[in-house]
């Protein structure tokens, strides 16, 4: 401002104006990202990926529990079969990255949300993470690495083997 | 003023004197208010008060207020100025929704039960009704609510057309009244999101043709703190005593920030 | 006791003072002390519009519009000021709009402009086109723009502190001629922080007083409950003389009871105003037009019915505006206001029931008077150095004894500018001046006073009285008979607000202590308008004597000043001088008002 | 602000549940026993139950999630909000009626007790 300062000093003359823009410092913002569009991002992520999630989850909850015998007809088996197909692979892959993407990030806003404390925030933010990674991991891994027909140690099939191991 | 209208109208007239006109009692009925008290200068315990007081048809829940501080507790303290609406002072929870006192009447309260008054939600409790509203002022101020032109001011006016002019029309009306970032569930849980309020304002200069700075405001609301946090619950657009859809132009804003990085 | 410094310090933070704050603000080292935010100040609350001869939609001329003001302060305008204000008007208008005020727009894109009773072309022949407007929220969007320009340029805001003293002092200067006269100062203000409590002394090289009105020394008004005529006596206790207190514009149509403004639209549209027996009494008062006689005779009517017995409702106190005969969807396109305000507050459905209403307080006409330049003066022709005063706390002359709809809301901007420059630029070479010994004192005292006292009277009850007895005795009608009524009620209220006590004993937001020292106020100014209303012997534009129904040009072409003065008792009221000020000509001779 | 409440609260749950429904799948790389014993429980009459409010949650959380995305993509989408959110629990409704009546049919039909 161009203000000429009246510099003879009163007492109380340096006190600044209360309630007036400049306000206890308990209520200023904290530390903001200035200039990353990283919540932009996370916002439209949430869009995208619930959109897809629609379409992965309902037809994994059809073709699981309401195809053929349902619920009943889930054991190893029926797994194995399904990963046999690589698009099934491709399907349960995406849905894995995208399902824990979309809710690590829909537990992030929420923790930032109700942890009043850095501290607290940042604990719960790290577990989080942690868990969403240690999670993404191993169910790519399992996905990839999944070998359908088991041997025992005899060198046999397994009998809950799915019936086209047979044909190999 | 428009010439008189025809004067045959005259007798069509609905009303009936009898009921309308002089004579007989205006109704009156007992309102029991309870209001959360607070003074920290005699003691750290919020209390609830109450009292039963004699109101008539056409008071508001700002009278019953007065009512009591005039005649009962004069330390009941709340703001208040122009008691029609337009002044934006009286923001308060009555009955658990954020309203302005001087624009609830008491007869469209159920008053069966005591009508409960509480501050708004969100801000720091200075006495009673009273709240700090620094922190709301500070967002407000923070998304440069000002009109920014760099080009040469013309003579005369700026040309806008009505069009354009319409375009941001529903959110001149806030009176910064706080009733709606007060009502938001985002704020109220750690007190850090821009609100409604300061969005709804931004909104107001990002979309006026003559503004240059909206992409500055943008800037300022994609913040972690801002537009990406409101999670479209409408506690706002219910709260708004102007009838501002605010969520609506938070959405506005939303998408403006959108276009705007792609 | 804490104390700032600064150059310009502006009391109040409605239209005229943050107008005057953005030009100071840039100049000097500003404060402006507010008892309300900002933006909770009455300027938000007005309706219609601005007016400026912009011929944006038909030819129109300053002139024209100084006429229309001066005419319709029934000639008791100062013309110079009237032609300062009708001049500047258009560029008031330009400012704000590059400020960012959204006016409405004309279809070329122009600000867009409406009709306003009482602004005419040529002289009287026509209306015209002068009121620039932003929907039906012309105030609020004045309020809001200021508001923001103040954020942009830094202005510094002390909110809700009340300013409760003025800080001047007196010295002896010589004439001329060699003889002397005592010259007041500008010291400072005495200000008390609503949040805590504590007393702050502003030293100031220039103070600005931009208060507002006094709405609500009377019981029906439109004005809020914080315009209590704060700035006009603190002005008047420093000595300061008060120009023509007893105009007050009254509306017709207020809500009964509530006094929240029905604009005049609803009696255009074909509204008409009934009595408690059904009748359109307007018939008998004036055959011709009606309910569309000009607003000091409608009111006058109602009132009249009132008095007489024919008012309706349980305590026969307003009439009735009835709209019932009228389409809804026709009452829906022109009149949603009016709609809207009756069904929220009174809970009538005007499409099938009448309308309570009744004159409603709406405008102070006097006020502290002030130079084109917004100098306050101590006498008819002696500023006060560093003392300035915008908006309706202010009597420049611009209304003269009745104001023109829309020309308030350019009031304070034209004035308010100019009281913001003005300040700024005495600031700039003057010294500050000592701030008296013990500045607090006054208001200290009065405050604790007030705390300790145990004389069990009632702020609330007090102030019912003083506006029961105003509402009763002062408002559109009045006589030597009323007025001495009033004045003998409000003498009984003074000696009892001695003993007012209050029940809030905290330092924190105590409101309770403030309405107390409001309550004083308004006595104060309730007093000095009714001295004014006993000695102006003639009716006016907002002052109609029932004994002295005529204008009398010959006595009373005058501004009245009523001065604080201990000594001084004229017609039985002690403590008031009566005196007068000359009208200033400058080119339209006073004419019968006639529309 | 209920249907956010709601959103919220599936959310969350469905999150939970995930973390855990992969760790099981995991157990195909251990040992196909392992993975049948596991899956065995949710064959478990009163985990059915709990499927189906899973299912009702993750069912709740897509359509209600699905309106969000409207409000904010469609221009008139804050108008409707209220509208939407009635066809969301209408098709929440239908839709958990046809899969309760199906998941238990099935459940029921290959179910040998206990
Ligand atoms: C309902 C209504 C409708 C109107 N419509 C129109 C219209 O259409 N056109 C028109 O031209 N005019 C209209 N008017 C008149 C016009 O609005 C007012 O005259 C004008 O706004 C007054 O502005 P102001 O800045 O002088 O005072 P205000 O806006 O009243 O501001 C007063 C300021 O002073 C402060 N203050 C007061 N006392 C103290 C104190 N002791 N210490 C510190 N601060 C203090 C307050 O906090 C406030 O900020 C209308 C008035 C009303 C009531
Ligand atoms: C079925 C399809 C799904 C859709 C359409 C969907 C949609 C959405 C949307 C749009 C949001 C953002 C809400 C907002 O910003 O206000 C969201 C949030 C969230 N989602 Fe999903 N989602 C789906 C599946 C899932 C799954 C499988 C999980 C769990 C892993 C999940 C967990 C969450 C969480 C925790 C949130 C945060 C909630 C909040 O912040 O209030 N969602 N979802
Ligand atoms: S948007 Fe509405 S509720 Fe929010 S501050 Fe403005 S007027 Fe008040
Ligand atoms: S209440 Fe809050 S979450 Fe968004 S819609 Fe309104 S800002
Ligand atoms: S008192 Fe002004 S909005 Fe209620």
């Amino acid at each position: 401002m161009t203000t000429t300062k009246s510099d003879a000093l009163l007492p109380a003359q340096g006190i600044e104006a209360p309630r007036s823009g400049r306000i206890d410092p308990k209520y200023l913002r904290r530390g903001s990202s200035k200039s990353s569009s990283f919540e932009m991002a996370a916002w439209v992520f949430m869009r995208v990926s619930g959109a897809a999630l629609v379409v992965l989850i309902f037809v994994h909850l059809a073709v699981n529990l309401l195809v053929g015998e349902g619920i009943h007809q889930i054991d190893f088996g029926f797994v194995a079969g399904k990963w046999a197909n690589p698009v099934w692979q491709f399907w349960d892959l995406t849905m894995l990255w995208l399902a824990m993407l979309h809710g690590g990030n829909g537990m992030r806003t929420i923790i930032n949300d109700y942890a009043e404390k850095d501290s607290t925030r940042v604990w719960l933010k790290s577990i989080l993470y942690l868990s969403v990674i240690v999670i993404i991991v191993l169910g790519t891994m399992v996905i990839f690495t999944f070998e359908p027909c088991l041997l025992d140690n005899a060198g046999q099939l397994l009998e809950s083997s799915p019936s086209f191991c047979q044909n190999v | 003023m428009s010439t008189p209208t025809k004067e045959a109208a005259e007798p069509a007239s609905k009303i009936d004197m009898k009921e309308s006109g002089g004579g007989g009692e205006v109704p009156s009925f007992d309102v029991t208010i309870q209001v959360r008290r607070y003074d920290p200068e005699f003691s750290d315990e919020a209390r609830w008060d109450e009292w039963t007081v004699t109101m008539y048809g056409t008071d508001r829940v700002l009278d019953a207020l007065h009512k009591v501080k005039w005649e009962i507790d004069g330390s009941l303290t709340f703001r208040r100025s122009c008691a029609h609406g337009v002044c934006g002072s009286d923001a308060m929870r009555i009955n658990g929704r954020n309203r302005l006192a001087c624009k609830v009447l008491l007869k469209d309260l159920d008053l069966s039960k005591p009508v409960l008054v509480e501050p708004i939600k969100g801000l720091p409790v200075e006495k009673d009704l009273i709240v700090d509203m620094e922190p709301f002022f500070q967002s407000y101020r923070e998304i440069m609510p000002f009109m920014v032109n760099n080009s040469p001011a013309p003579t005369g006016e700026r040309i806008q057309s009505p069009e354009e002019r319409e375009r941001f029309d529903d959110t001149t009306k806030c009176i910064l009244c706080a009733a709606c970032t007060s009502s938001c569930p985002v704020f109220w849980t750690d007190g850090q999101y821009f609100g409604p309020a300061a969005i709804v304002n931004a909104h107001r200069f990002i979309f006026d043709s003559r503004d240059d700075a909206g992409d500055m405001r943008l800037e300022v609301l994609n913040d972690k703190e801002g537009v990406w946090r409101c999670r479209t619950t409408f506690n706002c657009t219910d709260a708004c005593p102007r009838g501002i859809e605010v969520t609506k132009a938070i959405q506005e804003v939303k998408r403006a920030v959108l276009t705007r990085s792609m | 006791m804490q104390v700032h410094k600064y150059d310009v310090v502006i009391v109040g933070a409605g239209g005229a003072g943050m107008r005057a704050a953005i030009e100071s603000g840039q100049r000097a080292h500003t404060a402006v002390l507010t008892k309300l935010y900002p933006t909770r100040s009455h300027t938000g609350a007005a309706q219609g519009g601005m007016c400026a001869a912009l011929a944006n939609v038909e030819e129109d001329n300053w002139e024209w519009h100084t006429f229309d003001t001066v005419k319709g302060g029934d000639y008791l305008v100062d013309q110079d000021a009237a032609e300062v204000m009708a001049k500047e008007a258009i560029d008031a208008v330009l400012d704000l709009e590059k400020m960012g005020l959204p006016f409405n727009r004309t279809p070329e894109g122009k600000i867009d402009q409406r009709r306003f009773g009482g602004h005419t072309r040529d002289h009287g022949k026509a209306a015209v086109r002068r009121a620039c407007y932003a929907a039906d929220r012309t105030g609020h969007m004045i309020l809001q723009t200021l508001y923001q320009n103040c954020v942009k340029h830094n202005v510094e805001f002390y909110n809700e502190y009340y300013v409760l003293d003025l800080l001047t002092v007196d010295e002896e200067v010589t004439r001329e001629d060699g003889t002397t006269y005592m010259q007041k100062k500008t010291a400072g203000v005495v200000s008390y922080d609503l949040a805590n409590g504590e007393i702050h002394v502003f030293q100031a090289k220039s103070v600005v007083f931009a208060t507002g009105g006094l709405g609500k020394i009377f019981k029906t008004t439109s004005n809020a409950h914080t315009l209590t005529a704060d700035g006009m006596a603190l002005a008047y206790r420093a000595g300061i003389p008060l120009e023509d207190m007893e105009f007050v514009q009254f509306h017709p149509t207020g809500l009964a009871g509530l006094g929240i403004l029905l604009s005049e639209a609803a009696r255009g549209e074909g509204g008409i105003l009934r009595n408690s027996e059904g009748e359109r009494f307007m018939e008998r008062y004036a055959p011709t037009i009606k309910d569309l006689a000009p607003r000091d005779i409608v009111a006058r009517s109602m009132a009249n019915e009132v008095r007489e017995g024919r008012g309706a409702g349980p305590n026969k106190d307003y009439v009735l505006l009835d709209l019932t005969h009228l389409e809804p969807a026709h009452i829906d396109a022109k009149l949603p206001d009016i709609t809207e305000f009756a069904r929220t507050y009174l809970g009538v459905e005007p499409y099938t029931e009448p309308v309570p209403v009744f004159p409603t307080c709406h405008y102070a006409m006097g006020g502290v008077p002030t130079t084109v330049k917004s100098e306050v003066l101590q006498d008819n022709d002696t500023i006060v150095p560093g003392l300035f005063a915008a908006g309706e706390v202010a009597c420049v002359s611009v209304h003269g004894s009745n104001r023109l709809g829309t020309n308030s809301l350019l009031d304070i901007n034209v004035f308010g500018k100019r009281a913001g420059l003005a300040a700024a630029e005495y600031a700039a070479t003057a010294e500050f001046v000592d701030i008296p010994e013990n500045p607090t004192a006054f208001t200290e005292n009065q405050l604790n006073a007030m705390r300790a006292s145990t004389g069990g009277e009632r702020t609330a009850t007090l102030r019912a009285e003083l506006q029961e007895t105003m509402d009763a005795n002062m408002q559109v009608f009045r006589s030597e008979e009323t007025i001495k009524e009033a004045l003998a009620v409000i003498a009984d209220l003074r000696k009892r607000y001695k003993n007012v006590q209050i029940q809030d004993k905290g330092k924190r937001f105590n409101l309770d202590l403030l309405e107390a020292v409001e309550l004083g106020f308004l006595l104060d100014m309730a007093e000095v308008m009714t001295v004014a209303a006993l000695h102006r012997k003639e009716s006016r534009g907002g002052h109609y004597r029932e004994d002295f129904p005529e204008r009398d040009d010959e006595n009373f072409m005058l501004h009245s000043m009523m001065y604080l003065d201990p000594e001084s008792s004229t017609d039985g009221t002690n403590g008031i001088r009566a005196d007068t000020k000359p009208v200033v000509f400058t080119r339209y001779e006073p004419m019968e008002r006639k529309y | 602000m209920w249907s956010w409440v709601g959103h919220r609260i599936t959310g969350v749950g469905i999150f939970f549940f995930l973390l855990v429904h992969v760790l099981d799948t995991s157990l195909v790389r251990v040992s196909p026993e392992a993975y049948d014993a596991v899956i065995g429980a949710y064959k478990n009459p009163i985990m059915i139950v709990g499927e189906i409010g899973l299912v009702g949650a993750i069912v709740f959380h897509a359509f209600n999630g699905l309106r969000i995305i409207l409000v904010d993509f469609w221009s008139q989408g804050t108008r409707y909000h209220r509208q939407m959110l009635w066809a969301v629990m209408g098709l929440w409704v239908i839709t958990m009626i046809g899969f309760t009546v199906r998941h238990l049919m099935l459940f029921l039909d290959g179910w040998g007790g206990f």
